[in-house]
């Protein structure tokens, strides 16, 4: 059919000439601006190797929460907030940006963090603690980590030739959280005393929490003998509902009682514990811990991503809070585990001392970790349960040390 | 700073100890008192006329208006 | 293992000696700080005991929401707010509190209460209503409690001696919308004529929409006779698709032509229904239903449970809302039942009159409360459907009556 | 029983005087009020007829939605949006409207837009493009319509004497988009260009991809002939799982590198693309696909609708971009095609230029019209999966050609 | 004050009223209509060739493809 | 203006063809690498005691808590 071939030629005449015709004007022009504006540029500035690194960072960060499944469910969006606030000229971070907004609304004002709590509330059963409560003090005394990293951190000296000044006492705190092994406990404490760390200590906690399974359990041979790690526990006494729903209960009223400035993370916890607990409103225990639990997870990894901004991460600050978490892991570590000890010697020997190295909380990776290495002494050993106990306890620990951090240097 | 640092540390691990003791005796009288006076979690609605109010029973009354209105 | 046991000591003798060290300092003056900010010295303030209360109101709700299933969907997170944001020095409802957002964001910019009205719409069936549209004269008659009231709340004297300084307009309104038996318009209404009264007039609506089944029944028994109560209805015509699509756009279109003030309530209330109905956007009807609805509710109960601040609770206008709020109920359910009567009167006995009560709204308790007092009298009557018809009508009839308060006292 | 009758009687006299007293105050003067304030004397109003004939046209966009099944998901809230806030005095776009914070929280920053492409890129597999990564050629090549749409509305004259001023540089561009078949991507870049426009172009926008299966299929048979249409492709090649997941990894990092204008666009579908293929947080993609995807789009078509006000809507403007926009989806579709004819040349006949006509994306219409009309001329032609590659190519190209607007424009 | 709130009540009453009587009357009016010229609710895309939009259609699509490139 | 538009839509579509080209090669190198190397997606965690630490556990861990205490 000819009129097909006239339309076709037609339309194509008019697309030549166009080009043509524009050829002869500035189309360089636009092409320089264009070009000036790409990523390739920006990345030639004054500055801009540091965001390449960082969007390097961002995808190992990628590879560890998706090929190492290292806490993917926070990883995965934190190390895609990082790459995207870190391309240049892509305004994630500016007045009008996507990742701006996510920030300001819900991590800069607590509100994420204390959301995930109330979602981590109505998941978690506190039943083992219950009957159980002795092992609130190994939840106790692995906060120690969070206190011996503040100290460390105040005891580094300025070294102002390689630009570190030393922490003061608002990010020495923000930094000894870290050892409290949540996650969003230290974003919240960070968000309140230093936003200007929230960046590396949100990776600093996420990553030491998903190395728990390499961190612990040398920690934990180291201190124990095969003895105690053999030792059987005495199955739990069975825990009645009221119990269960008296709990959050009771723990909101002490925590109003005597710790004020920890009650948005107790009291958000608290809160979905109960929603759990109470049994006649299912629809909203629900949706805490899944549709508001998930979206917020997006966001709030989003948004702690946002944080990972090259001025703020690549300094000697971030080494010194790497190497500060890792030591207040591991000295919670070992203080739960010493505490273990002196439990077993007090009980004449019905504490295995390796759930005290669950008190650090990591909820439930440090228990599953406890289990495993009670039953490579012994297949038949089953500490998980007894190892919920203190694992619950540590996030109710390290909530109560935030508590005292908020209020003392607040 | 270093001090400070210190007392941060004795005022805080005491303050985390003792308040997790806290914790640990009022659960301990709390189970007792459960324990002692048979005192169970039984919720109930008090009503003249006994007439549910949870949420199923939105749903049951919502379901039948459908079901009713369904042709 | 010899060198274990010397790490062990190093590490306790460290631990100890910095307790010495420790110990020289300042540690009391930290001590002093916690207990200064605990909320135990908060309550020996000026004023402080009234936190206390309130706290103790809080945990009151939480009873009844729980134990007794008080309309626990909103009771439970509107007493978790009252108790946090009555703590002292926990900081809920300051600069960056978490209830403070809440409360700003959805309630005082009456968000919350129409995305629920929104979900309300979305879950219910206006079938019944369709079917014997006649029902819609008992949801107007039921709304004389709301008007009964805000008279009454005009009446009643200021007392300056125990500190009560009378209703104003706005405040009459407000309570007087406690009549309406729904308890999403109530927020509405006075998130807009008077926030300062919100708490107690949330608080006062939802306990009488609970206590529906206790306040109810006599005065049905009361206006109206055995052979009244056992009259059985007519079954309801089926209803098409088509009418039931056409009912929100009808009640829209009349809305906005008559009564704009109302729009926002009718509007959401008819854009729900309309999701559900249309068949064509279910996802979205879900959505509307369940995720929103669950969230939503969550978020609406801790910001209106944010308003149970000791100064706007513990006074003598409390009260006068609490009396004046049932006596609007009462009267509200008398005028629906005098109302059916008329009508039972005119259709020659072919109205149950007890179905009138159901136009208070309540939905679907108030239903629900009909059905089992006609099968007291006659096991083999089924009121329930009969009664859906005036339920829905009252949510209607509240929204307008709402809506000619906003617009003549707004 | 008399005292039953005695307590009617009474309640009716307190009535029926309230009635009689009231009468003789200004209950006239409420009336006047509620009229001054009722949508009938809105309409009435200087330029009241606009909103009147505003909602005629929310109500036609409801019909479409509902009744002719044109993207429902989408019109369905818009319509609604249209309706209520063009009732006049309803206040829904003041400053304490619902529909003005949704509007403004969420259209105007662009955050619903791209949560929505978040959304698209956890429920989109990229596996036939993957498998066939050719035919992205074929969504660049349909972005022309973009193009050619911006250069007509800047050859429009303005003619003052109707009023119409022609179009500036960001309202082509605007216009253009439409062009790029993709709701979210138009309502974006008006948001950033040219937010007054922004009702009438996402009108458009989606009108026009609702009209796929009539406005595509004369064009497709206009150019190609009937050989051409019958030709059968090949089976697309299995792809690997790391394939999928790189290549969101691939497109945001050549993004970030070349145009960092379009990342917002495409770092979020990158980013809902890596939850779904990245296998280890199907709880966030299922939260991405789902819950926050109909949350935002019930909040992203009332906003948009919000935007169909009178003032914006009703003049030569409009009805410039009504037909700019329609010709921009024909020589999409018809450079889709024609660039199909010469890949059908170039490979000897292995490609059915058909699918060229997927590539203005529409997805996934566009790819079914095509399916379609290849069958019409041979029932056992499958052309599904391999016009879904173009489909979603056309996805990326309209993000791109977005970028290039924002860059070169805003 | 007193005389505002018999106003209020009584162009209240009277507005709810007349109100629910409208939309009494015009969902009578539609019910008839709807009755007499034997109208339905019976969505169906208006296509020249017919092709499902709604999101089923959509969902069918992705899972097709789903399906297709799982191997 | 007509002028700024003829250079945007030279611009436009040469970046946006250009920019797809480099998308098809990339994915095409992707691609043969993958190929060649037969490298897989095979997501491990890599722990010195093995436990898995994806979202199943938690849930299974929970669950096997709930399911203790329900008691
Ligand atoms: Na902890
Ligand atoms: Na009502
Ligand atoms: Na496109």
């Amino acid at each position: 059919m000819n009129y097909k071939k006239i339309t076709v030629a037609l339309f194509l005449t008019l697309v030549c000439s166009s080009l043509l015709v524009a050829q002869e004007v500035s189309i360089g022009k636009g092409f320089v601006e264009l070009y000036e504006g790409s990523g390739l540029r920006g990345f030639m500035n004054v500055g801009g190797w540091k965001n390449l690194v960082m969007i390097g960072i961002g995808f190992l960060l990628l590879y560890l929460g998706i090929e190492k499944e290292f806490e993917p469910l926070i990883l995965v969006p934190m190390a895609f907030g990082a790459i995207l606030s870190n391309i240049p000229f892509a305004g994630f971070m500016e007045a009008q940006g996507i990742l701006r907004y996510i920030y300001d609304i819900g991590v800069k004002t607590g509100v994420f963090p204390l959301l995930i709590f109330m979602g981590i509330g109505a998941m978690t059963d506190f039943g083992p603690l219950i009957a159980n409560p002795k092992t609130l003090l190994l939840g106790a005394a692995a906060q120690f980590g969070i206190f011996f990293a503040l100290l460390g951190a105040l005891l580094l000296p300025a070294i102002p030739a390689i630009g570190f000044n030393g922490f003061d006492l608002a990010s020495a705190g923000s930094i000894g959280i870290i050892g409290g092994a949540d996650g969003p406990t230290s974003i919240f404490v960070a968000s309140r005393l230093k936003p200007d760390l929230l960046g590396p200590i949100a990776v600093a906690a996420y990553s030491y929490m998903a190395l728990v399974p390499i961190i612990q359990p040398p920690i934990m041979r180291f201190f124990t003998s095969k003895e105690e790690r053999m030792i059987k526990m005495e199955t739990l006494r069975p825990v009645k509902k009221l119990e269960k729903v008296l709990f959050p209960l009771i723990l909101l009223a002490l925590c109003g009682l005597f710790l004020p400035s920890a009650t948005p993370l107790i009291g958000m916890i608290a809160f979905g514990n109960l929603l759990k607990e109470c049994g006649v409103v299912d629809r909203l225990s629900k949706a805490a811990q899944n549709e508001l639990m998930n979206i917020v997870t997006i966001f709030l990894g989003l948004g702690v991503g946002s944080k990972l901004a090259a001025e703020n991460f690549l300094n000697f600050n971030t080494i010194g809070i790497l190497i500060l978490g890792l030591l207040a892991f591991m000295v919670g570590t070992t203080a739960g585990i010493l505490f273990g000890k002196i439990m077993c010697k007090l009980t004449g020997g019905k504490v295995n001392p390796l759930i005290g190295a669950a008190g650090v909380s990591a909820v439930p990776m440090a228990a599953r970790v406890v289990n495993k290495v009670g039953q490579m002494e012994n297949r038949s050993n089953f500490l998980l349960m007894h190892a919920m106990g203190p694992n619950v306890a540590g996030v109710i620990g390290s909530a109560v040390a935030a508590g005292v951090l908020l209020a003392l240097i607040g | 700073m270093f001090v400070d640092g210190l007392n941060i540390m004795v005022l805080g691990m005491g303050i985390v100890f003792v308040f997790l003791i806290v914790i640990y005796l009022s659960m301990t009288l709390s189970s007792t008192l459960i324990q002692k006076f048979h005192l169970k979690y039984n919720p109930e609605p008090l009503h003249v006329i006994k007439v549910n109010t949870g949420e199923k029973d939105l749903v049951a009354v919502i379901s039948a208006a459908v079901a009713y209105s369904k042709n």
